[in-house]
């Protein structure tokens, strides 16, 4: 059943696909944060940037140290999802939005942009997913779903752009679309669209838009992943964005509709603060009007994870310098493969920890606007100014784009002669544009331009008993035009690994086996590529590819990444999984503690000066032992073993309670044996209950250590007690 | 004409640097306004076969036949009346629904003929 | 031979080991970075915050872009190295150099600092290398050659603490070792050891330091790593500082010697930022006449490599909004095992790349002192003296520790009542300092206290012709106590991975075996973590391991990470290395593409707007093709094959050179065979020549595409013609 | 006693509330003065097994022997003398050098006897 989700149960995407035909959006427009004035207060902290919590989330691995909060950026985050399987994409959305991700923003299939009509079904794609209407439906069923589970709005996004502009839009209106891409600019320099058939797509496209309350998001970015120097090309981005914005006014879109897609464009090795400062405050400036999505940087980005991450935390800390309504993230493995899923995660998590640390960054630093940051700031703005005046005198915009004004290398004034150069009358589409009849007329809402509907009406559409836009019955949906090249073929071959008891490791979509593989190869580069491959291929690679290498040194090695398929299955009955421990009542410990006035002696032991840990599964003030009654001697740290169990036999204690921290050659495992053996020695083995615990202590080291529990990570003070009067029933002392 | 370029430029900036942040900003969109005018009116009054068919989507029509309801549509030339309004004059010329009249056009496009 | 070491070479360190008995360092003393007054100039860019470049480095990977230039912080940057077997530390020294590190800190044995005593020798250690004057020398004697390859003095650091902390100071005196943690707080705090042996100790250490101009660094950020809200105990922090640093300068250590050591306490999710600034404003205030060690946390840093690089990057940024002299780094993985080679390069990028970035900070960003900051920090600092108020009211230092004042969890003057207590007469070596007896004398140099030397004397050691820190001569070297566990023996087992031809990964140690594989578990974590380790399982790893997982979401699965050891070696001489290309000369080039009047068509196909890499390759002023003569018909992006190819028979050109960037579903690939194929078709494949080039495209692509050439990431213009000339010799059309 | 010391810290707060920041820095230091200056008189008038090696090591002595010698000295009582001098009382006593005179007291710790 699909009308709720259990968080504990995989997407069933064979349900999500059943009575699509009759599926409604629940609402239609882009949802914003719900910010409170007052601040977040969350656990031990107060937050002065954040929105409201979520229902259910995932949150940073260190948030165990502060009461697991979760803390969501004001801002809306976005992640783009691209494997070209859909069925795929859902699943990874709903991870997404777990970890703080409410803008999903699905891209295209390579090519979609030169179809002239929509496409239908759901065929697999290239680097995106054809978008359709099937895809769309199913995928924001899923989202309405995914926000019950977490309990926020998730916009869902694609692209109004292409030769079907008009088209697209008005299916993302019937389907509840919240937020698109749309700016002409973008068709012409970069698809080679046509420029008059672009513009004109476009008003009605985002008249459209506008009816649906669809959040537009315009190009402008890709002059900056395309071009050579990013910190040249800031006069022309400025320039971009005021067209699209101008026009969009123009043909009628509210303005709070608008956003700017913006992108710090520099990256270190470069000085990027020193450019994308004031190149932020200059467009923050003269775009105040309009809204600022905050895109991370992708022009530089390389094969090599950390560093991605490392530039994109430094451009989220532009965002909070200025100011972000949309955070976009960029998965960090974007410069070597179509993203994975843990990817989309890292990026969503860049953003919600550099927020999370920066928050209240606007109330202890301010911005030096009288200095180079001023300065710098209003040079772009003249510059812009200048562009815009030397294309009204070469005879306007389109006389401008024929004359290659556009994504030049160099800065303006300057010309580097690389710039796109388009002949209006050329490109894909060149003259389709009809001039409309004195008599022309379309009897439907939300259409732009010349429009001599006959007679008295309220709304056009009244002409025809109402538009898909007012009547959503009247849309037709068509499933499929390729049943071969479907969903349903595609989840037919992946049915074992969703639902067939089978596991295969994956990265992008079901059982696609693939694997990342990292280590260092003590040769020169050279050397170290074919021996990675070989290594991949001995471990049972398919098809091995270096993703990355990295040089330590010329001659002492290099750090290699090789991805590779395996291809053996997992049989779930096979793997032994650990039971889950059944707890005692919390009154039954407490009784049985009582009765036997249960005593532990417990002390850090080896050369190991942590306290945290061991503290905090003692003291009452931390849920510990004591909590339930248990009488604890604690010794302290970096204690001989021996010591302490001449201490536990002089106290009469039922148990040792060791912790270790430190596993350097296994020490921890060393201690641990030790204990049992010294104990044996004295000769108190069998009266003695034996514990160990630590970062890098398991389960199942119990047995092998000769100790009768061990206990790892995050384990809090009643499992301890549970164990041990479990023990102590096991020994007959307690019934 | 590079030189020029240069030139023009810095004459042009030697203006824009008299102008307070203010003057500066709305002299911005005041060009951008300028630049988009008459691409907006350019808009105003054409439109295209990507636009007809989002007018029969609109209109109840699935997606494949508005697609060849208006390749048909601007065969004829009558694409400047607006596919809309086509399909509505072939409606009522043979007293059908629009969904029935765009079926009727793909059978056979003569019925486009002395529409208007 | 080892006086100069070939950057296309292994270290030797057989050779390394020779004649150590003669060698002396070549210098002692702390060396800073020369930072010049205008700033440094590299590449495009001008940098306000760098010091003078490297003469070899390995720059960032983003480096490519901006014509490799690599950045070096004004500040010294700190690389811990931990290995264990010093053999080892050495390879990864001179690799983290090559990085940009030049305080190289060596992790001690865990136990030496309870050792009475010097340890002599190379035998193997636990979390670190026993310091022993072999081993330093040996590892001094491999910084001075690396110093000499990259062109930067290397700071190479240890311990002086324990209960030998003054043999150890003259050790390092003696050996040249640069730098020093000595702070008697630590001792006794961490250490148990007695405090009045402790302190009386630290007095002797400190003078031979200061003579030796060792930089010191104290311990206080211990009381950060083992506190349990960070955000609690800065007042006690400012304290501990405080002590070592009056106490160092009361027996006679100069200022510019002293150095704190100083964590930002917190990390995301808490507001770190909102803590950790005011603490680094108000510290530096009251320290404002001694350097500052900026270390990065670890006190939150959990398994999460990228979750750590998020914090340590907002680490740096703390560091450049205030200010370092030091900035040391963390190795990301120091939250799951012993560093390996490649975090250590990892933890030396975060500071380099964060400086880039944030490269001037301080002339874009002002601290608002007024306001919560200015507040914040007024507070810590009044608390931190009413701490020292109290020390004295319940009378004294010694009396504050037995009452456990420190490490305690609360934020002052609150007590959570878990601080670290100490008995004043017990701990280690208690009871072992003796009274000196009026007559008391030591004839040494750099001897602190009561010294009544007979006579008249220039220098204390003119009574004994000279002590060793005047007379290097002196010092008595002795090389091994066990030589079954040393250097020598663990050489002789590496011996295969180091010089004898096979080939294994490593991560710590040569041929350790030790690789890292990450992938998704479509499962809930329980399930996940067994499948993942049986995954390992059957890839062949021995005793494979979890040492992450990052729940994706409750049910649609985990990423999870399992390290383990291939047990296989691979013959470096099996392997096929593609030859390196002999590129023809220049002059040679430019004769036969004269002579034959080279012309080419180019574009880049498919649905790729990625103009940047090809015209690189074409246009003259990026050294493209056109430098050598060579005449293009560039046609730009997403170009249709077939319309290029006509193109190029229209032009009559030689050869036809696509650019595919885009590699989804591997159309990369796809484009490439539809080349040869449509030029098979149209016929003339044989008097055609075909190049392609990609990010994603590498050089034996050719034969399986039907090409004649394809290149890679970094492709030069130069390359390609030489592949062209080369080809049409091939052909006999060039002779 | 803990609402007895939040007390006390409150008034101490009310009083360095008074003060500028520079008159609290100095006040910061005037206190670390004073708390670390009796630990610099037991350094300065006390010496410890450490010390006294590190003397011998600087003598010319090997890690291995000053410890030893510094054993043998301890035992004797004769710490509070400075190995050194201890050293060169020997070393005077049976002519020899440094290292030899370290022989010796390792040999036979009764060289230690009627020194002083």
């Amino acid at each position: 059943m699909t009308d709720e989700l259990n968080p504990t149960e995989k997407l069933d995407i064979e349900a999500i696909m059943q009575n699509l035909e009759s599926y409604r959006p629940r609402r239609k427009g882009w949802v914003w944060r719900q910010r409170p004035a007052g601040g977040v207060e969350m656990g031990p902290f107060h937050f002065h940037d954040m929105s409201v919590p979520l229902k259910r989330s995932i949150g940073l691995p260190a948030s165990k140290y502060f009461d697991f909060i979760d803390p969501q950026p004001g801002c809306v985050v976005t992640t783009e999802i691209a494997s070209g399987r859909f069925e795929d994409d859902i699943r990874r959305m709903r991870m997404a939005a777990w970890h703080g991700a409410d803008h999903i923003m699905v891209i295209r299939t390579t090519g979609q942009s030169h179809i002239d009509g929509l496409m239908e079904g759901t065929p697999e794609g290239t680097g995106g997913v054809p978008i359709t209407r099937k895809q769309i439906r199913a995928s924001r069923k899923v989202l309405d779903l995914v926000e019950d589970e977490i309990g926020r709005p998730i916009n869902f996004h694609s692209y109004v752009s292409g030769v079907a502009g008009p088209e697209v839009a008005v299916l993302f209106a019937e389907e509840g679309i919240n937020g698109a891409h749309q700016d002409p600019q973008y068709n012409v320099l970069y698809r080679n669209v046509n420029m008059q058939r672009s513009f004109v797509d476009a008003a009605e496209a985002k008249k459209v838009m506008n009816g649906a309350r669809i959040f537009q998001i315009d190009g402008a970015h890709n002059a900056n992943a395309t071009a050579k120097a990013g910190w040249l090309v800031m006069p022309e981005l400025m320039v971009q964005h005021g067209i699209n914005c101008a026009f969009s006014v123009a043909v009628g879109m509210d303005k709070e509709l608008i956003g700017l897609s913006t992108v710090p464009p520099d990256a270190p090795p470069a000085p990027k603060l020193w450019y994308d400062l004031p190149y932020a405050v200059a467009l923050r400036d003269f775009f105040s009007e309009y809204k600022m999505r905050a895109q991370q940087n992708t022009r530089y980005i390389e094969a090599d994870i950390e560093e991605a991450i490392r530039t994109h935390t430094i451009d989220t800390l532009i965002s909070m310098l200025t100011s972000a309504d949309i955070q976009s993230t960029i998965t960090p493995d974007e410069g070597r493969n179509v993203p994975w899923h843990y990817n989309n995660i890292r990026g969503v998590q860049t953003v919600k920890q550099t927020w999370a640390a920066l928050d209240g960054i606007k109330e202890l630093i301010s911005l030096k606007m009288d200095g180079p940051l001023g300065e710098m700031a209003r040079d772009l703005k003249e510059r812009a100014v200048a562009f815009l005046e030397e294309i009204i005198e070469v005879g306007g915009y389109f006389a401008a784009v024929e004359k290659g004004f556009f994504v030049d290398s160099a800065k303006y004034p300057e010309r580097a002669g690389d710039g796109i150069a388009r002949d209006s009358q050329g490109g894909v589409a060149a003259n389709t544009i009809v001039p409309r009849d004195p008599d022309y007329f379309a009897p439907v809402c939300d259409h732009f331009g010349e429009n001599h509907l006959p007679g008295e009406l309220e709304k056009p559409c009244d002409l025809i008993g109402g538009c898909t836009l007012c009547r959503p019955e009247k849309i037709v949906y068509i499933d499929e035009l390729d049943p071969e090249d479907s969903a349903d073929r595609r989840l037919e071959r992946t049915y074992p690994y969703r639902k067939g008891g089978l596991i295969r490791p994956e990265a992008e979509s079901a059982g696609d086996g693939v694997v990342l593989m990292q280590f260092v190869v003590s040769e020169a580069e050279e050397v170290a590529r074919e021996a990675a491959l070989e290594i991949g291929r001995r471990m049972g690679l398919a098809d091995p590819q270096v993703v990355n290498l990295m040089t330590l040194h010329p001659a002492e090695g290099c750090f290699v990444e090789v991805k590779g398929r395996v291809t053996f299955d997992i049989k779930k009955s096979d793997l032994k999984i650990p039971p889950k421990e059944e707890m005692l009542p919390e009154e039954a410990l407490r009784a049985a503690v009582k009765k036997l006035g249960l005593k532990v002696v417990a002390a850090t032991v080896g050369e190991d000066e942590h306290s945290v840990g061991l503290r905090e599964i003692l003291d009452i003030k931390h849920g510990g032992i004591e909590k339930y009654g248990v009488k604890y001697h604690y010794l302290g740290t970096s204690v001989p073993i021996s010591k302490l169990v001449d201490a536990a036999i002089e106290t009469g204690a039922h148990a040792v309670l060791i912790s270790t921290i430190i596993s350097h050659n296994d020490i921890h495992r060393a201690q641990m044996r030790r204990l049992a053996e010294i104990c044996q020695e004295k000769g108190i083995r069998e009266r003695m209950i034996l514990i160990a615990g630590g970062t890098q202590v398991t389960r199942d080291m119990a047995a092998e250590t000769g100790l009768d529990a061990t206990f790892g990570r995050g384990t809090k003070g009643i499992q301890v007690v549970d164990a041990m009067v479990k023990i102590l029933k096991a020994k007959g002392e307690l019934d | 004409m590079s030189d020029e370029r240069i030139a023009k430029f810095e004459q042009r900036r030697e203006a824009l640097r008299q102008m307070s942040d203010e003057q500066l900003k709305a002299r911005f969109w005041e060009l951008c306004d300028q630049v988009v005018e008459p691409i907006v009116e350019l808009a105003r009054t054409h439109t295209s076969p990507s636009i007809e068919r989002s007018v029969l989507l609109r209109m109840g029509i699935d997606s494949v036949s508005s697609h060849g309801v208006v390749e048909r549509i601007h065969e004829a030339g009558l694409l400047g009346k607006g596919a809309g309004q086509v399909l509505l004059k072939v409606a009522q010329k043979n007293g059908t629904d629009v969904r029935a009249a765009a079926a009727a056009i793909l059978e056979n496009k003569d019925v486009l003929q002395g529409l208007f």
